[in-house]
């Protein structure tokens, strides 16, 4: 197993004394996929509570504050009844592609975690093409999106699971280019390599102007990939019931919440990689405590979901096509121009260096 | 600018010329001084000829070689013997003939005298070629302007007629065109380049089983337009539907490309081939002369009449050229000759009386002596001539033809002689009826006593036509000797 | 690499700054003054045209995968010419039907591109390279198939060019990715090192060769050429038969002679059977059109076949015979395009029948297209006549007397329905004629070279034994 | 193995909701009833199919995203290997993304970016 | 390199893919089905290329490279298709080929 999870190299070992060498492999995986599973899981139901709690605030209100310490077991309490609940559907459905469609939304955000390095060696995946996978990965949960506004079979789920597909691959433009105009900086699409180049600073702050700019349109057009406010005509309650998965309920309706929150986590996730240095702690003061990591990246993502949670109540939503506009219009061109600009500076070195 | 290029040249300028025409009497003005200066050029070549033979020991004179395509060797090359003078000469008045029959052509009179010329180009250039790729290119000249000429100027099934005639032409043009590609690639038999030239080629041994190939294949090229007899069927529908001086050039020159063709390429540049296939040739051209005769008698239009008799008397000129020796060959060129004269006189004489009468159905005329004299005794001449009476050229042709066939000794030449021979007789018979049906007895329809006698133009035409003809009938000596003095090489390369 | 070194791609450089200009005009015009875009247009490529015949040094760019030498820069040139006298004959369809609708700068920019990837295709060093070439060039073509948006042909047509040329590219580089396997290059000077005969180099050949029999629409990958023709707009049916056909003839033979050399005797029999079946198949079929653009889809289908007559011999003689048949049908059949579109652009008439009775009413077309007809059926002194028997000689100097039997024998058929034409606009009487009409200067110009050009190549010989010192490239 | 890994979360995907919804069938309470299978509409019955053809700006997009997503994949081996190569690469990719933002451009000014 | 799959399998695959592509093309009725079958031809040969570079020649990308270019060419192809479609579809209301088809012998 080339994971460099530290934990399981000690497990592995433990694992090769009891039993033979292929089972002790397959058991290693299976006890990493239940470990990300149970990341996952709780992943998804604090950043649900944790998006309470930030809207309570902006709203001046509490928030959950019944079930648990200050709440903090609402979220788990919603999930059981959402486990307990009937799994409905309509007669017209296309019941093939309706059932398939959550299975690729988990799956493509779980093999999107997959690749996220929280720290220096826990790291399921290091592919050496780790932008481009996580590029591709992300296009293919449009597909369980468009499946379930088809398969269901309901105008509002269809009209939204359209409006979802052309956001979706239009904004997927801007992620992709403004992640490239990092990778000018890197010279690699490798997570851990990526990381490494910014063990003297990070890489927002290595390509300066036109690094700021990626950021900036990354973090729009990553909020628009995740399909959030103010990006998120796609559910638009007042308009589309709840756009393409109105016709989920139950668990079903479950795996689109907590994709999306996965997703938004993802995002979050790949923008602290890339522009913050990932898991390295600033000014390397925690240098000698590599185990800190993990709570330097996990820290940093939920600043960065933070802002995600803040745009939601700071903009209105946008109409479709504003939306376009914006993307096509502006963020498109203006990252091709950060480009090149990019590239200037690349190549005439004038980077920030330490 | 020598003397023979100008063949190729002025029928360009007077077509160039024609093109600035208006209307009717101007381009047959300029159809005519062209012709005229054609004709002029045409009689100047044959004195310039006899002089230049009498000091110059080579059998083509006047050649000129300019290399075209180098990488091909494809020269133009030009040069004439006594064969190509007498024939550009019988073209030459053809054509000045045709101006004249054609003088009252309302319908696109300009494109008409402009096809006219283009054909009479495609003729004095394949004549005067002595290489294979422009007597080839030449060849094609000659035949594409006949569509045009049926087509528009034509009647009856004339639409057909042009198309089956266009058609089996062009693809005789491919036998020829792969018998040319075959000598061509087999000209470097003896190490030298590739060429063309004929007359380099005649000097190359070509392999024999190369010989037995192509020969058959070139001959049937050209012989398909002199009329061979399985391949004989565009000539009788082409001809009766063809316009009155279309049909005169056509039988009186086009269809002698064939038997010149045969001659110069096929049997000079593979004899060998010749003598191994000649016994199949004689059975289809003999089978030729005597069905077409046979089949002239079955008719009652008088152009498919004549266009039959044409088929019988081309067969002839193919039949005298495979006897292969000097007398039937001199027959061979001589009946060419007087045939080209006969048959356009004939077909002049035809339109003559169609355009009179409207009909050339003979069943449906009769008495035309009384009325058109000058016609119908013109008539009669020609029919004379055709049928070989001595004292016209008809006579001195056959008679070399047949001399010179007796000679062979063997049984198969003998019968084939004999039954060639024997179509003289049915000659006379269906020329004799068409003289007896149409120009003697009772006027049968009662508008005809008011035909109107032939006008100027016409009485040039046909005196343009006759006087050549009677003029070789009664003194073919010269015209033997300078086509004797040519058939010098093919004796040599043949025998 | 020096940049300066970037001047061997001279024409590929101009054309791309040519129509990029087209581009941003088409971007900054605004629509009421687009029909200057036409004039702005042929008066570009008319400098791009000049200044190809600069004179050009030999040699390879990009590591051997672009390369030029005397003849690929001829072909280029002749294509050039081909383009714009085929671009003056669309100027007034563009202008008049093309322009009010706004669309017209598309009309050059997709066929400049087109032109360019034809210009890689010829330049290609390696197998990526002609790829991208042949794509590049086929598709924007299948845009301007479709053109006309309102004439469902149109799409019906574009739609069926597309599917097959994706077909057509697809198998051929499912046998490219087999030559790839036995050769482990996709360059062309290392593939002449190493391939051989194996079966899969052969399987790999024969799928390639299917791409590209596709595209000079040879049998049996010519099921697309007469609907396609007949849905697009003229211009475009005439490029596709012309200019595209040219170029893919031009560079099957680069392939054929240089990098599958080794595999002639392979190609040799394929080659054999496909050109009697094209020529056959596509005279027959011809035979019984009515429409004049389906009637000369397959005049040029069987034109095809008779290119394989030169493609056949692998030697110096067929490389030049084969440029030079190209370079005649080019200006052929443009003339006869041209006049097909000057009188579907008048009247909308395309059939054979309406043009019963051309000659009494338009003299000039009617000389034009018979012409035209007779270069295309090889009828002397036209130039037509010149190009068949070089072929037909090349054809022979390998002994394939019968093939060259056959292919006149096609040459008859063909001239039968050639004549056809000639027989509606001379021999018949109609009704209904097209109307006299004169042209416009671009057409009456777009006409007048091709005549000259037709009248001209044939006599004209330097001009072929130009063609064969270039020639000589390939051995 | 890397590759095994992707197996591995692609099965702990699939069985996660294989998985929940089993144990969610399990434990649910059931009831049916007519109205319940009809789709969700705002409680109006649904008129007319729903797939029908949409609006051609969606595919529109679509086009426009096929062409410039498969540039990036240009790109990126570009931007890898670019402080490499440097001034060459520049240029190069200068004239590449010219072409490029022409095409954005020509597609903006032809009105396809206009959501109607 | 994938160990225990040796070449001739992926090939296999590759070839079968190849022919249900051309099976595809010849008997799909519907325009959109043709197209996805055309490519599945070009995936065939894009893998052809990948895995041929990869197992026979790794020294070199030739063939990575060159599967690079066949994405984004059937990229364009089917863009350009997809825009054609649409066009005859508004005009037909059909993508079926029998539908739409016009022009025959």
């Amino acid at each position: 197993m080339n994971t460099s999870l530290s934990i399981t190299e000690n497990i592995q070992d433990w694992l090769l004394t009891i039993m033979p060498a292929s089972a002790a492999s397959i058991t290693a995986m299976a006890l990493i996929a239940v470990a990300y599973l149970t990341f996952f899981a709780l992943a998804g139901l604090f950043l649900v509570l944790m998006e309470r709690k930030v809207a309570a605030r902006f709203q001046l209100r509490l928030g959950p504050n019944r079930v648990g310490y200050y709440g903090l077991l609402q979220t788990l309490a919603d999930a059981l009844k959402l486990v307990s609940k009937e799994l409905t559907g309509t007669v017209k459905a296309d019941k093939f592609l309706y059932n398939l469609a959550p299975y690729f939304v988990i799956i493509t955000a779980l093999m999107g975690l997959a690749v996220i390095p929280f720290s220096g060696s826990i790291q399921a995946f290091d592919i050496n093409i780790g932008i481009f996978f996580l590029i591709a990965i992300s296009s293919v949960g449009v597909i369980g999106i468009l499946l379930a506004g088809w398969g269901s079979n309901n105008k509002f789920a269809m009209i939204g699971a359209m409006r979802s597909g052309v956001q979706t691959i239009s904004y997927e433009l801007s992620v992709g280019l403004s992640l490239l105009t990092m990778i000018l900086l890197t010279g690699s699409l490798q997570l851990s390599e990526i990381v490494a180049i910014q063990k003297d600073g990070w890489l927002i702050v290595q390509g300066h102007i036109p690094a700021l700019i990626a950021f900036m349109i990354y973090m729009i057009a990553g909020t628009a990939e995740t399909n959030r406010a103010p990006f998120d005509l796609v559910e638009a309650e007042s308009e589309l019931g709840a756009g393409f998965h109105t016709e989920y309920s139950g668990m079903k309706f479950a795996y689109f919440f907590l994709a999306e929150f996965i997703n938004m986590f993802i995002i979050a996730a790949i923008a602290v990689t890339i522009f913050f240095g990932a898991w390295l702690s600033p000014f390397g003061i925690t240098d000698s405590l590599p185990w800190l990591g993990v709570f330097w990246f996990l820290g940093k993502t939920l600043v960065i979901v933070f802002l995600m949670m803040w745009f939601r109540w700071t903009f209105p939503r946008l109409r479709i096509d504003q939306l376009l506009t914006l993307e096509w219009k502006y963020l498109l061109p203006l990252n091709l121009m950060n480009i090149v600009l990019m590239a200037l500076i690349v190549w005439l070195n004038l980077t920030i260096q330490f | 600018m020598d003397i023979l290029s100008l063949f190729v040249l002025i029928p360009v300028l007077v077509i160039i010329a024609l093109v600035f025409t208006k209307g009717l009497h101007q381009a047959r003005l300029v159809a005519m001084a062209g012709s005229l200066v054609q004709l002029g050029m045409a009689i100047n070549l044959l004195f310039a000829y006899i002089k230049e033979s009498a000091v110059n020991e080579n059998v083509f004179v006047f050649t000129r070689d300019i290399v075209w395509f180098e990488q091909l060797n494809i020269h133009y090359n030009i040069g004439v013997d006594g064969i190509s003078v007498a024939l550009i000469l019988l073209t030459a008045i053809v054509v000045l003939a045709g101006v004249f029959i054609s003088w009252k052509t309302y319908d696109l009179p300009k494109e008409f005298f402009i096809s006219l010329l283009v054909l009479a180009t495609g003729v004095y250039g394949f004549f005067i070629s002595i290489d294979l790729f422009t007597m080839f290119l030449f060849y094609e000249v000659a035949v594409i302007p006949m569509y045009l000429l049926i087509g528009i100027w034509g009647s009856g099934p004339k639409e057909y007629s042009a198309m089956k005639l266009t058609l089996m032409l062009m693809g005789a043009s491919a036998l020829l065109m792969v018998g040319i590609l075959g000598i061509y690639f087999n000209s470097n038999a003896d190490g030298g380049a590739l060429t063309f030239n004929i007359l380099e080629i005649s000097k190359v041994n070509i392999p024999v089983e190369a010989q037995k190939l192509f020969f058959p294949l070139t001959f049937i090229g050209f012989a398909v337009l002199g009329a061979l007899f399985p391949f004989h069927t565009w000539s009788p529908d082409g001809h009766a539907s063809a316009p009155t001086a279309v049909s005169m050039l056509h039988a009186g020159v086009l269809m002698k490309l064939g038997g010149y063709g045969v001659f110069r390429i096929a049997m000079f540049l593979l004899p060998e081939g010749a003598m191994e296939w000649s016994w199949f040739f004689i059975s289809l051209s003999a089978t030729g002369v005597i069905y077409g005769a046979f089949a002239a008698i079955r008719q009652t239009d008088l152009k498919y009449i004549n266009a039959y008799s044409s088929v019988s008397h081309l067969g002839m000129v193919l039949f005298a050229l495979l006897m292969l020796n000097k007398t039937a060959w001199n027959g061979a060129i001589l009946q060419s000759l007087s045939h080209g004269f006969m048959t356009a006189l004939f077909f002049a004489l035809i339109g003559m009386i169609y355009s009179r009468t409207h009909t050339r159905d003979i069943t449906k005329l009769g008495g035309l002596l009384k009325v058109i004299p000058f016609i119908s005794v013109i008539y009669v001449i020609a029919g004379l001539a055709s049928l070989g009476l001595p004292g016209f050229s008809g006579f001195v042709a056959e008679m070399n033809i047949f001399v010179g066939a007796f000679q062979h000794e063997a049984m198969f030449y003998r019968v084939a002689t004999i039954i060639s021979v024997s179509a003289i007789v049915v000659t006379a018979v269906y020329i004799l009826r068409v003289v007896g049906i149409m120009l003697m007895g009772p006027v049968k329809n009662e508008e005809f006593l008011k035909l109107p006698q032939a006008t100027w133009y016409e009485t040039t035409g046909i005196m343009l036509l006759l006087i050549p003809m009677v003029g070789i009938g009664i003194a073919p000596y010269w015209l033997s000797e300078m086509i004797l003095k040519s058939l010098q090489p093919f004796i040599q390369g043949l025998l | 690499m020096e940049l300066s070194s970037f001047f061997l791609m001279r024409h590929e450089l101009l054309l791309l700054i040519l129509t990029l200009l087209l581009v941003t005009a088409e971007i900054l015009i605004p629509n009421h003054k687009k029909s200057s875009v036409v004039h702005l247009a042929l008066f570009l490529f008319g400098i791009h045209t000049a200044l190809g015949f600069l004179s050009l040094e030999e040699s390879s760019l990009f590591g051997g995968m672009f390369r030029t030498n005397d003849l690929i820069h001829f072909f280029k040139n002749v294509l050039n010419i081909g383009v714009f006298i085929l671009l003056l004959q669309s100027a007034d369809w563009l202008e008049e039907k093309i322009v009010a609708q706004s669309r017209g700068t598309e009309f050059f920019i997709l066929m400049f591109f087109s032109l360019l990837g034809m210009y890689f295709m010829i330049s290609a060093g390696d197998f990526l390279m002609f790829y991208i070439g042949l794509e590049l060039s086929t598709l924007p073509v299948a845009a301007l198939v479709a053109y006309d948006l309102m004439n469902r042909r149109s799409s019906e047509g574009g739609i069926k060019l597309i599917l097959s040329a994706s077909l057509a590219s697809g198998i051929s580089l499912f046998g490219i990715s087999m030559l790839y396997a036995t050769t482990g290059s996709i360059y062309f000077d290392e593939v002449l090192k190493v391939i051989t005969t194996t079966n899969l180099s052969v399987i790999g050949f024969v799928l390639f060769f299917a791409g590209l029999a596709f595209k000079i629409s040879l049998v049996p990958f010519h099921f697309w050429t007469a609907d396609v023709y007949e849905g697009a707009p003229i211009s475009v049916a005439s490029y596709l038969s012309v200019i595209s056909k040219g170029a893919a003839a031009f560079i099957l033979m680069i392939l054929l002679f240089t990098v599958l050399k080794p595999l002639m005797e392979v190609w040799e029999n394929l080659i054999y059977v496909i050109a009697l079946a094209t020529m056959f198949v596509g005279n027959l079929f011809a035979l019984r059109q009515q429409n004049m653009k389906r009637f000369l889809a397959f005049s040029s289908i069987a034109q095809a076949g008779f290119i394989l007559l030169g493609l056949i011999t692998g030697t110096q003689l067929g490389t030049a015979t084969v440029v030079y048949f190209v370079l005649i049908y080019i200006f052929s059949n443009l003339a006869a395009f041209g006049v097909v579109q000057a009188i579907s652009l008048k009247t909308g008439k395309e059939n054979m029948d309406d043009y019963n009775g051309l000659y009494k009413t338009n003299p000039r077309l009617s000389l034009v297209i018979l012409l035209a007809l007779f270069s295309l059926a090889g009828i002397p002194p036209v130039a037509g006549f010149f190009g068949k028997f070089f072929l037909f000689t090349a054809a022979a100097s390998e002994g394939y007397y019968f093939l060259v039997f056959l292919a006149v024998v096609n040459v008859t058929i063909s001239l039968y329905y050639y004549l056809l034409v000639v027989r509606a606009m001379f021999l018949r009487q109609s009704e209904d004629p097209v109307p006299a009409f004169s042209n416009k200067l671009y057409m009456r110009l777009g006409l007048a070279i091709t005549v000259i050009g037709i009248l001209v190549l044939g006599l004209y010989s330097p001009l072929y034994d130009y063609i064969f010192t270039l020639s000589g490239v390939f051995n | 193995m890397e590759s095994e890994a992707l197996i591995v979360f692609f099965l702990a995907g699939v069985a996660l909701v294989a998985g929940a919804n089993f144990i969610s069938n399990l434990i649910s309470h059931k009831s049916d009833n007519p109205q319940k299978r009809e789709p969700y509409e705002s409680g109006m019955p649904t008129i007319g199919p729903t797939w029908v053809q949409f609006k051609v700006g969606y595919y529109l997009y679509a086009i426009l995203f096929l062409i410039f997503d498969v540039e990036i994949a240009f790109l990126v081996p570009w931007a890898v290997v670019f402080k490499d190569l440097g001034t060459v690469a520049f240029i190069e990719i200068i004239i590449f993304l010219v072409i490029l933002g022409l095409g954005l451009a020509y597609a903006w000014r032809k009105g396809a970016l206009k959501w109607q | 390199m994938i160990p225990g799959i040796s070449i001739t399998e992926i090939l296999t695959v590759t070839s079968i893919l190849f022919f249900i592509g051309v099976y595809g093309f010849i008997t799909r009725t519907n325009l959109i089905s043709i197209l996805i079958s055309v490519e599945l031809i070009l995936n065939a040969s894009v893998i052809n290329f990948v895995v041929i570079n990869k197992y026979l020649y790794p020294d070199m990308l030739q063939g990575v490279v060159y599967s690079i270019f066949i994405i984004a060419v059937a990229a364009a192809e089917t863009a350009l298709a997809i825009a054609i479609i649409f066009n005859l579809y508004k005009q037909t209301s059909s993508v079926e080929v029998k539908e739409t088809e016009t022009m025959k012998y």
